[in-house]
């Protein structure tokens, strides 16, 4: 329990830290053309951002889903430590439901933007 | 020399030594120079050896505006765009004789040295400079860089 | 057929539109009167002739000597390997002449070249605006009457601004 | 602001509009698209050029014809010993002037050099802009080892303006078959690992193949010449059609495409450099090694002018070999003499009230080369495509009009119909694979 403590301490110090140094170090000269968008230095054609079109979101969404179960990783590997193949079943079980949910995304035409 | 002042005094040469050995450039290449410079990016003459060499292709990102070859009167507004969103600190270098004076193209059509639209810190000559020209220009501005004034947010503005 | 012969048989297929033909270091060189220079130029793409590549179109400002800009193709026949210079003669007041924008595909930009780089305007050109000036550029720079180094910059010099 | 471009007028509504502007990597920093987007797929596009626009041809205009050949390097600052050949050949044609055979060889040597450069720059830019960063990293290594022979010999990497009317400026350097050797075998390595990295790589084909591909018909109809053209199949090259200088002697071939896509131009250019390399061995075959020079050390120049004041020079000197015009026995191999077009001997500039005329009337403004009035056209084979040069002269030293014809203006004038319909992502290979160089685009 202690060292977990200690983590959290050393890692929010650290984080502290830099986003602190960041704050003091940083320069302050606002310029109006700072807030204009970055279109490769040429004029922007047209202000604000139009419709967002729904493949953006759904590819977003697929995104999501799959980073968090990437997340969900590395809790279940350490849990599962030393229980050998029911622990790596289990595992396979949790990537199994979501590798399917994937292939069906994908065969709906989730990628084909045309 | 008082307790503060010492304070300020490390700090800024600390602060000197951070900025000028990781230089984010955006390398503004429209010319020429552009062949001369992908000498100086890759393997043979590598700028990477003075921490300079991570390109940053936004003006966001970058703290390093690499202007490289010639900047015609139809670009102009676009390198000062580019300039004007560059965060703070920033520096500018003018690589090749075009961007310090217009070089060889002094007619209609060519700004006669980019320092009518922005600030330059380097003026680095020839057509096209060659790669260890550039890199003796970029050791210039690193030592003016670590000898400048640093700018921070309390920085007396004396 | 050889170079004679396919000179002759141009100008027996375009009859009087051509003025003359002339000869420059070796290569042949038509005089084209510019109101039937589309029909000249349309014919040149058919069947026997068949000069599928308009490889160049160029203009010469003759303003000052003799009043005239002079409009330069050059043709490329794939199929027999040779090239072929037609050059009209426009007004310098007023130069204009039509477009072969349908012809080939490149004329849209070569055209807006020549009109950017000397003001000569093409009846019928989609798009006819300047190519390599920018938008507040007065004036046709590769004209004779343009001084080489008048600048107009889009900024007031820096210490001013 | 009312919409001033074609685009914003036909624009829909709803469709959002991009800058892909000048001061892109992707974009070599002198072009910019305005596309029309909807979600990734482009509804239309409008290329804007003109941000490299120098002057050049008004520039030309007030220049002497010796003085603008430094402008001609920085046209396609990719090859540039290919526009040098290009301006130096329109010239001769025009002066009824021919180099001798050693100048031709050497010619043919450098211009080769300098397509293979060209070619290397383009796929390392194209490649990298796809994401392979390493394809980019070993060309440009290649591209060292070939500069390196073009530097030793004269003097500048890129921008050497040593193609002069009516020959070359100097001899080759003494060790330059080592060099060129070394840097033949750099390169045929570099594309053995290149070709293995990219040829068969599913990424990089299924970002190419397919990808802004164009008729035979429509690449024609926009005047494209060069590796693009041969890529649809058509094979026109003008040191076939046209040959010039030792082409006729030399073989080699001309490497097609089938379907004229991002892909058969990476592969058209990839066998186009071998076929350089080929052609460099057979020219490296056919120089003679240069005859040797007269005994005695050089002497400098002051040192030629003390003795010449003291009495007429009998036996030939010699002068240090930096000075441009020096080691005058061998002018005779490298530039025409007779008509006078090349810098006159500095050995007689400097000893002789002759030569020393010479060479004041070579260079005063008014005298120099002064070609009959007319106008001609020449064109090679340049890095993109048919280089052609056409100047009218009016007697005068200065041209009373130059004009390049720039195969890349042509090519890019397609890019247009080559993305439209497609993703954004698409923009970036078709538009790396026609090798754009906006100094030949917009002079």
């Amino acid at each position: 329990m202690l060292e977990l403590a200690i983590a959290f301490l050393v890692f929010g110090l650290l984080s502290g830290v830099m986003v602190l140094v960041n704050f003091v170090l940083g320069p302050r000269r606002p310029n109006p053309a700072r807030e204009k968008p970055f279109e490769c230095g040429s004029p922007p054609l047209q202000t604000g951002i139009g419709p967002v079109n729904i493949p953006f979101f759904l590819v977003a969404l697929l995104f999501l889903l799959l980073d968090v179960e990437i997340v969900f990783f590395f809790p279940l590997a350490l849990a599962f430590r030393g229980r050998g193949l029911g622990g790596f079943a289990a595992l396979a079980g949790f990537v199994a439901v979501l590798a399917a949910g994937f292939a069906y995304a994908w065969k709906k035409g989730i990628f084909r933007w045309s | 020399m008082s307790g503060f002042d010492f304070l300020t005094t490390r700090l800024e040469a600390a602060l000197g030594w951070g900025r000028k050995f990781s230089l984010f450039h955006y390398p503004f290449i429209t010319a020429c120079c552009g062949m001369e410079y992908m000498s100086t990016a890759c393997a043979h003459f590598d700028i990477d050896r003075f921490g300079a060499g991570l390109t940053r292709f936004s003006p966001r990102q970058a703290d390093l505006l690499l202007v490289v070859g010639t900047i015609s009167h139809k670009l102009a507004p676009v390198l000062r765009t580019v300039y004007d969103q560059m965060l703070e600190p920033k520096w500018v270098i003018a690589f090749g004789a075009c961007t310090v004076s217009g070089g060889i193209y002094q007619n209609y059509a060519v700004v006669q040295g980019i320092d009518r639209i922005v600030p330059v810190d380097v003026y680095i000559p020839g057509c096209p400079p060659r790669p260890e020209m550039v890199l003796d220009g970029l050791l210039k501005l690193q030592d003016k860089i670590q000898h400048q004034k640093q700018d921070w947010r309390w920085a007396r503005k004396d | 057929m050889g170079p004679e012969g396919l000179i002759d048989a141009i100008r027996a297929r375009l009859g009087e539109a051509v003025e003359g033909v002339t000869d420059s270091f070796g290569d042949p060189v038509l005089l084209i009167r510019p109101q039937d220079l589309r029909a000249v130029m349309s014919a040149l793409r058919e069947a026997p002739f068949d000069y599928a590549v308009l490889l160049d179109l160029t203009c010469v400002d003759f303003a000052a000597a003799e009043g005239r800009f002079e409009l330069v193709y050059h043709l490329y026949s794939l199929s027999r390997n040779v090239r072929l210079r037609l050059k009209t003669s426009l007004p310098a007041d007023r130069p204009s002449v039509e477009t072969v924008v349908g012809l080939w595909k490149n004329a849209e930009w070569l055209e807006r070249e020549a009109f950017d780089m000397f003001g000569v305007r093409f009846e019928g050109h989609p798009y006819l605006r300047r190519i390599l000036t920018y938008e507040g550029f007065e004036g046709h720079p590769l004209r004779k009457s343009y001084p080489w180094r008048l600048e107009q910059p889009r900024f007031p010099p820096k210490d001013e601004a | 602001m009312e919409p001033r471009t074609r685009l914003e007028r036909q624009a829909r509504p709803e469709s959002m509009l991009l800058n892909m502007g000048p001061s892109h990597p992707a974009m070599h920093g002198t072009i910019r698209i305005m596309l029309e987007l909807d979600a990734e797929k482009i509804l239309n596009a409008e290329v804007e050029v003109g941000y490299l626009h120098r002057g050049f041809e008004k520039t030309c205009e007030n220049r002497s014809y010796f003085n603008l050949l430094i402008y001609t390097d920085r046209l396609n600052y990719v090859s540039p010993l290919i526009n040098n050949l290009g301006y130096c050949m329109t010239m001769e044609k025009m002066l009824g002037v021919a180099a001798p055979e050693r100048a031709q060889l050497i010619r043919v040597l450098m211009s080769e050099l300098s397509r293979v450069s060209d070619h290397l720059t383009c796929l390392a830019a194209m490649a990298m802009e796809s994401g392979a960063f390493t394809a980019f990293l070993y060309m440009m290594k290649a591209r060292e080892y070939l500069w390196d022979v073009v530097e030793f010999t004269t003097g500048a990497r890129m921008t050497t303006s040593y193609i002069r009317i009516g020959g070359v400026r100097s001899d080759l350097h003494p060790g330059w078959r080592g060099a060129l050797s070394k840097a033949v075998g750099e390169t045929r390595k570099v594309l053995k690992d290149v070709s293995g990295l990219l040829d068969k790589n599913a990424i990089f084909l299924g970002r190419t193949r397919g990808v802004g591909t164009i008729s035979k018909e429509d690449a024609l109809s926009y005047g494209w010449t060069g590796p693009c053209l041969r890529s649809t199949g058509i094979a026109y090259d003008v040191r076939k059609a046209h040959p010039y200088l030792v082409y006729d002697r030399l073989a080699f071939d001309v490497p097609v495409g089938e379907f004229g896509d991002n892909y058969d131009r990476y592969r058209v250019r990839m066998r186009e450099m071998e076929q350089s390399l080929r052609i460099l061995e057979q020219v490296a075959a056919l120089l003679p090694e240069a005859p040797p020079l007269a005994a005695g050390p050089a002497i400098e120049p002051e040192e030629a002018i003390r003795r010449s004041r003291a009495e007429r020079a009998r036996e030939p000197i010699r002068l240090s070999p930096n000075l441009e015009g020096s080691e005058k026995e061998r002018l005779a191999g490298l530039s025409c003499q007779f008509p006078p077009v090349a810098v006159p001997a500095k050995e007689d500039a400097y000893t002789t009230m002759e030569g020393l005329i010479g060479h004041f009337l070579f260079f005063m403004a008014g005298k120099g080369i002064r070609p009959p009035k007319g106008d001609v056209y020449f064109s090679v084979e340049g890095g993109n495509g048919e280089l052609g040069f056409y100047i009218v002269s009016d007697g005068s030293d200065k041209p009373y009009r130059l004009h390049l014809r720039a195969p890349c203006l042509h090519i890019v004038s397609a890019l247009e119909q080559l993305i439209k319909g497609r993703l954004i992502a698409d923009v970036i290979p078709t538009f790396g694979s026609m090798n754009m160089i906006g100094g030949e685009l917009d002079r």
